[in-house]
């Protein structure tokens, strides 16, 4: 059982890490990854907010959509949940900590329209998971995301001060070096 | 007993090139034909002059007077007569008012100029009060008012001095000399400084490479309560202020704070000598030390000269030039301020003339940085001199600032050892300039 | 007295230190292990790394010229790029593969960037995996030393990891000390790579604080978990059969891509070390050193962040009596 | 008249990924193949024309306050819609692109042109507008992704096109391929256009980079 959370956890860190080679999420990847401050405040946002999806989009599909034969209205059913989420989760923030809610007022909107929130829920409706491991899941791939989108910005800061070519400035060299570092993440294959 | 040798972390060796003077005695070079006498050169508020055009002044007249309390007053090097009062170039590079004297060559001394009487005798206000009036700037370079570091705010606790006999600069051996010729007095002048503080522990803090200098202050220091010679590791820069105190008591100054918050005064060899000679003859500082040196000069000296000679005068004492000179600096090659003329006179912080021969001073190709971190290794200060250049290359001037540009003591060190030849301290300078100006624009 | 004199800033007085000679003396240390792999796979070593090194110069020449920029071949880092990736690959594969490799490393992995300094991951470990993940048969096919080309042996690492066919024997410790082994063109002579290490830490171009790290991370970590239990790990052959010490000495120690603060190196060293080990004995490749580089590349820029060293009276004042 | 406008805009001048660079995560998962790449853009652009067409000719009786609501639902709708069309007659390929298809619902393409164009803009202008988003968009993937068959796989469609001594590049149908071939692309498209403005003597317009803070939904 523990091993087997734990290759679930290795698996979505670093094999199948979303950003790097699922390709769920690139919009924030490239638009959030300038520096490492913002990265990181966008990545506990999305750490906190997969979870939580992937805990209650598993409960709604195995308790609600398949017991009453409704999977065709996943994809809105799913949609609907994670935007109630963020709003919910915004609300709770602000109440409680006004100071994480000044750190993660302004990803937690972005958040409902990335698409690894709703790639995570798919996926696990896709595998034969239990709920701990369906759970487990959704924070490894929240983990992976934020190591990728971290030491993303850590490099782009980089970046930011090089005589890069004119015609790659911005989003090419952007994507060239995210191609780079996923290039550097086949060195996991096989792991799991 | 071992000997211990003291040091820091970081730092560079660079080609010390001492042996072109380090043997020298110090010669004593004829008063020049005229002085120019600038009214500021000391950190701090500039003097008011005391003379007009056509007044004959002594030898050690006072002609400036201090304005404020971080202030020094000026003294004429030569007797004679005020030919102008007018801005003349500085090795600052500014144009600064000055004094011109046309000097008679009797060197009448002037009526005030007596000894002050025996240590014992002195009073702790007495003697700040003859090192003020003796116009006495520190005279590593820097030329802060003596006077005002002996008087450190009444919380500030100090309990040592150092006297700074490092000399980590290349090239340069005039507290080198000073310190072999003259001990007695550097000696005394250390006492007259702890007198003055009222601090029992003093230091004379010398790198091995001077043993002969070692020797001598050794022997004018038996039996003198309180007072010791420590040797520190050969090493630029040893003599840097923080680096040294950090070597001699193990203490940081703190970022952003001066030597007495740690409860440390430092004073170099040539500040504690003019300070005996105040005293003991009541003589103001109107001469000193200068190394002329360098490949490109013909026969380099350690010369004693009046404050306002000609950088002109000095070279041509010293034979002119040996091939062609590439660069004129006046201080060491490290920190020292490159002049475009030699129309410039000495002052009080000069404490040598470089002259490098042009192979030597070739501009180098700069390439862009590798990042191979070696001016991480070197840096004295713990900076990252790669990032804050960068930085401030790329006017961010607000994280240059996170990466502790103020901290900066501009040593060089970075940039003498980058293999891609790039403009660390210059640019980190400029970031230092940004900063400052910033925060005064808030103020 | 008219002399025009030279004004710049301070300091008026610069090191020997060059970046060009720097490289110039990573080319020198590589000669060992060219020399080592000439002797062993034969003048097709030499060939394919001549190859490569001119691909590599070549490109970068080429780029520069076409986007008006300042020609920097001659500070001799693509040469060391060329010669890394040819030593990247076995003796055994056609020529246009150190080319290519070459292309890559120069054309996408530095010059997209910036050019020298400014690559995020080091070009010629990039080149290898590019070339590893596009042909991956000819990547790993491995030669008999001295042998007749287009015999495959195998590495003492896939001997070990069980991924070749039975009754392969690992070689002696001392055959795998000094090269006579499988393996790619630059990796397999320890003796030879260490001398070449050697060279470079005399000239003080690098430091020991990665590839010690390095080094001893893998050791211990192999000895460890060892195919027979706790504690029982061959680990001298897992720091001698692959590219480790290739790795730790000339790879991981790359400027632009490892950290600059002291304790940031050794971090990029345990890093690599773990990484490598944890591919070596779990992962889906024998070999895992270039990858672990390649992933502590990534995370170089945080490493330097979060390492930044005390700066100088930022402590906390002692209070003087 | 005003119809061509419409219908070109989206095929070169603002195409939805060379120019504006969104909707990046099909873009790469899916372009592997050709066929992939041209599936999944018919796919996206039938979503975007049904339900952008269905919210501008809502666009006078939607309440402000809810109009982020209703846009959702109706993308949603089309894009289940789709993805039960293509389990009905496409079943190989929709197992093969099942996720991203599902995950039409976020492409920000789709929300930028409803929130952008759809509810401010006549049914007709609409309709166009999307059809030609959608095709540039189908475009992008058809060219990505035979960039990346031929060069990985040294096929087009599935049909051999390189000689046989062709050893195909596989690491271009990895997914590091799929980031440099469109990082590329897109370097190459800038410098084409740098150049061509050039050319024209016009003055000279900055290589397209689009503000990022744009593309950060989705």
């Amino acid at each position: 059982m523990l091993t087997n959370l734990l290759l679930i956890l290795v698996s979505s860190i670093f094999v199948n890490n979303f950003l790097l080679s699922r390709f769920l999420g690139e919009c924030p990847f490239l638009g959030v990854s300038k520096q490492v401050e913002t990265a990181t405040g966008m990545s506990i946002a999305v750490i906190f907010v997969m979870t939580m999806t992937a805990a209650i989009t598993y409960l709604i599909n195995n308790y609600i959509l398949v017991p009453f034969g409704l999977e065709y209205l996943q994809i809105i059913a799913f949609i609907v949940v994670i935007a109630s989420l963020v709003q919910f989760v915004e609300m709770v923030i602000k109440k409680t900590s006004p100071t994480l809610y000044q750190a993660l007022g302004i990803y937690l909107p972005l958040i409902t329209t990335n698409c690894a929130v709703l790639g995570v829920a798919l996926l696990n409706v896709q595998n034969p998971y239990n709920f701990i491991e369906a759970v487990v899941n959704g924070f490894g791939s929240s983990v992976g995301f934020a190591f990728a989108l971290i030491s993303y910005a850590g490099i782009r800061e980089r970046l930011a001060l090089a005589p890069i070519p004119k015609a790659l400035e911005g989003f090419p060299s952007a994507l060239i070096g995210a191609g780079l570092l996923s290039l550097a993440f086949l060195g996991f294959r096989g792991l799991v | 007993m071992s000997v211990q040798i003291l040091t820091f972390k970081g730092g560079v060796h660079p080609q010390y090139n001492k042996e072109l003077t380090n043997r020298l005695p110090i010669e004593v070079m004829p008063v020049p034909k005229e002085v120019i006498i600038p009214l500021s050169q000391h950190a701090g508020a500039p003097c008011e002059p005391l003379v007009k055009v056509g007044d004959e002044v002594k030898l050690g007249q006072k002609i400036g007077e201090a304005k404020g309390f971080v202030s020094v007053p000026v003294h004429s090097s030569v007797s004679g007569k005020v030919k102008a009062i007018e801005p003349r170039l500085h090795p600052s590079g500014r144009f600064v008012n000055a004094v011109v004297i046309e000097n008679d060559n009797l060197d009448t001394l002037d009526e005030s100029i007596k000894p002050k009487g025996n240590l014992e005798s002195l009073t702790s206000d007495d003697i700040k009060n003859i090192i003020k009036e003796a116009g006495i700037a520190g005279m590593g370079g820097a030329a802060f008012p003596t006077h005002v570091k002996l008087s450190p705010p009444p919380d500030k606790k100090v309990d040592t001095v150092i006297i700074n006999g490092a000399e980590c600069e290349p090239y340069l051996t005039c507290d080198h000399r000073l310190m072999v010729e003259h001990p007695e007095e550097i000696v005394f002048g250390l006492k007259a400084i702890l007198k003055a503080l009222n601090v029992k522990n003093g230091f004379i803090a010398i790198e091995v490479n001077k043993p002969d200098a070692i020797e001598a202050m050794e022997k004018a220091t038996a039996g003198a309560e309180g007072v010791e010679v420590v040797r520190l590791a050969t090493k630029y820069p040893q003599g840097g202020e923080k680096q040294l105190i950090k070597a001699v008591t193990g203490r940081e100054v703190p970022s952003g704070g001066l030597p007495a918050d740690v409860g440390v005064v430092v004073d170099n060899v040539g500040t504690a000598y003019s300070i005996a000679r105040a005293i003991q003859q009541g003589m103001p500082l109107v001469e000193r030390v200068v190394t002329i040196t360098g490949q490109a000069v013909k026969n380099p000296k350690n010369l004693l000269v009046r404050i306002g000679t000609m950088l002109k005068d000095m070279i041509e004492y010293c034979g002119g030039f040996n091939g062609n000179p590439g660069k004129l600096i006046t201080g060491g090659p490290m920190m020292g301020i490159a002049q475009f003329t030699l129309e410039i006179p000495a002052i009080k912080g000069t404490s040598g003339v470089l002259i490098l021969p042009d192979d030597m001073t070739k501009p180098e190709k700069v390439r862009p940085c590798t990042k191979c971190a070696k001016c991480v290794d070197v840096c004295p200060m713990n900076l990252m001199p790669l990032f804050i250049s960068m930085y401030s290359l790329n006017d961010d001037f607000d994280t240059a600032e996170k990466y502790h540009a103020l901290d900066c003591i501009e040593c060089g060190c970075c940039s003498y050892i980058c293999p891609c030849k790039r403009p660390l301290v210059e640019s980190i300078r400029q970031a230092k300039r940004e900063i400052l100006a910033k925060r005064r624009k808030q103020a | 007295m008219d002399n025009q004199f030279l004004v710049t800033s301070s300091p008026h007085f610069r090191s020997e230190f060059k970046i060009e000679r720097i490289m110039l003396d990573v080319v020198i240390a590589l000669i060992p292990a060219l020399i080592a792999g000439t002797i062993f796979f034969g003048m097709r070593a030499l060939l394919l790394t001549i190859i490569s090194v001119a691909a590599a110069v070549l490109t970068e020449y080429v780029i520069e010229v076409l986007l008006h920029k300042e020609i920097t071949i001659d500070d001799f880092s693509a040469v060391v790029t060329g010669m890394l990736v040819a030593f990247n690959v076995p003796p055994t594969v056609s020529w246009w593969i150190p080319a290519v490799g070459s292309f890559f490393a120069i054309a996408i992995v530095k010059m997209c960037f910036g050019g020298i300094g400014n690559n995020f991951v080091n070009p010629a470990l990039a080149a290898r995996a590019f070339l590893l993940a596009s042909w991956p048969v000819q990547m790993t096919t491995w030669a008999v030393p001295g042998a007749v080309d287009g015999v495959s042996s195998a590495t003492p690492l896939a001997i070990l990891k069980g991924t070749e066919v039975a009754g392969a024997q690992l070689p002696n410790l001392w055959t795998m000390f000094v090269g006579n082994i499988g393996g790619t063109i630059g990796e397999t002579s320890a003796l030879a790579l260490l001398i070449g290490a050697a060279y470079l830490l005399y000239r003080k171009v690098i430091n020991l604080r990665i590839p010690l790290s390095f080094i001893i991370t893998v050791g211990v970590m192999t000895w460890i978990f060892g195919p027979n239990g706790m504690f029982t790990g061959p680990f001298l052959y897992h720091i001698l059969g692959g590219g480790l010490i290739l790795g730790a000495f000339f790879m991981a120690t790359d400027y632009p891509t490892s950290p600059v603060t002291p304790l940031g190196q050794v971090i990029m060293g345990i890093g690599c070390g773990l990484l490598t080990s944890v591919i070596r004995l779990w992962g889906g490749y024998p070999e895992g050193v270039s990858y672990s580089i390649l992933l502590m590349n990534m995370v170089t820029p945080l490493i330097d962040r979060y390492t930044m060293p005390r700066v100088f009276g930022t402590r906390e004042v002692k209070k003087v009596a | 008249m005003g119809y061509l406008v419409d219908l070109t805009r989206g095929l070169w001048r603002e195409n939805p990924t060379f120019r504006m660079v969104v909707g990046l995560c099909p873009t790469l998962a899916v372009t592997n193949a050709v066929a992939n790449g041209i599936a999944m853009g018919l796919a996206t652009t039938f979503v975007l024309i049904g339900s952008t067409v269905i919210i501008s000719a809502l666009r006078k009786i939607t309440p402000e306050k809810i109009r982020m609501p209703i846009f959702v639902i109706s993308i949603a709708t089309f894009t289940t819609i789709i993805a039960m069309l293509m389990n009905a007659y496409f079943l190989s390929l929709y197992n093969v692109l099942k996720l991203y298809i599902s995950l039409i619902v976020v492409n920000c393409i789709i929300m930028a042109r409803a929130e952008g164009f759809a509810s401010k803009n006549p049914v007709i202008n609409t309709f166009f507008d999307s059809l030609g988003m959608g095709l540039g968009f189908t475009l992008a993937l058809v060219i990505i992704s035979t960039v990346r068959e031929i060069l990985g796989n040294g096929t087009f469609l599935g049909i051999q096109v390189m000689p046989d001594s062709f050893q195909p590049v596989l690491l271009m149908v990895l997914p590091p391929g799929a980031f440099l071939t469109l990082g590329l692309l897109i370097g190459f498209f800038n410098m084409m256009t740098a150049l061509s403005a050039k050319r024209k003597g016009a003055q000279k317009r900055r290589a397209v980079n689009v503000d990022e803070s744009a593309v950060n939904i989705g």
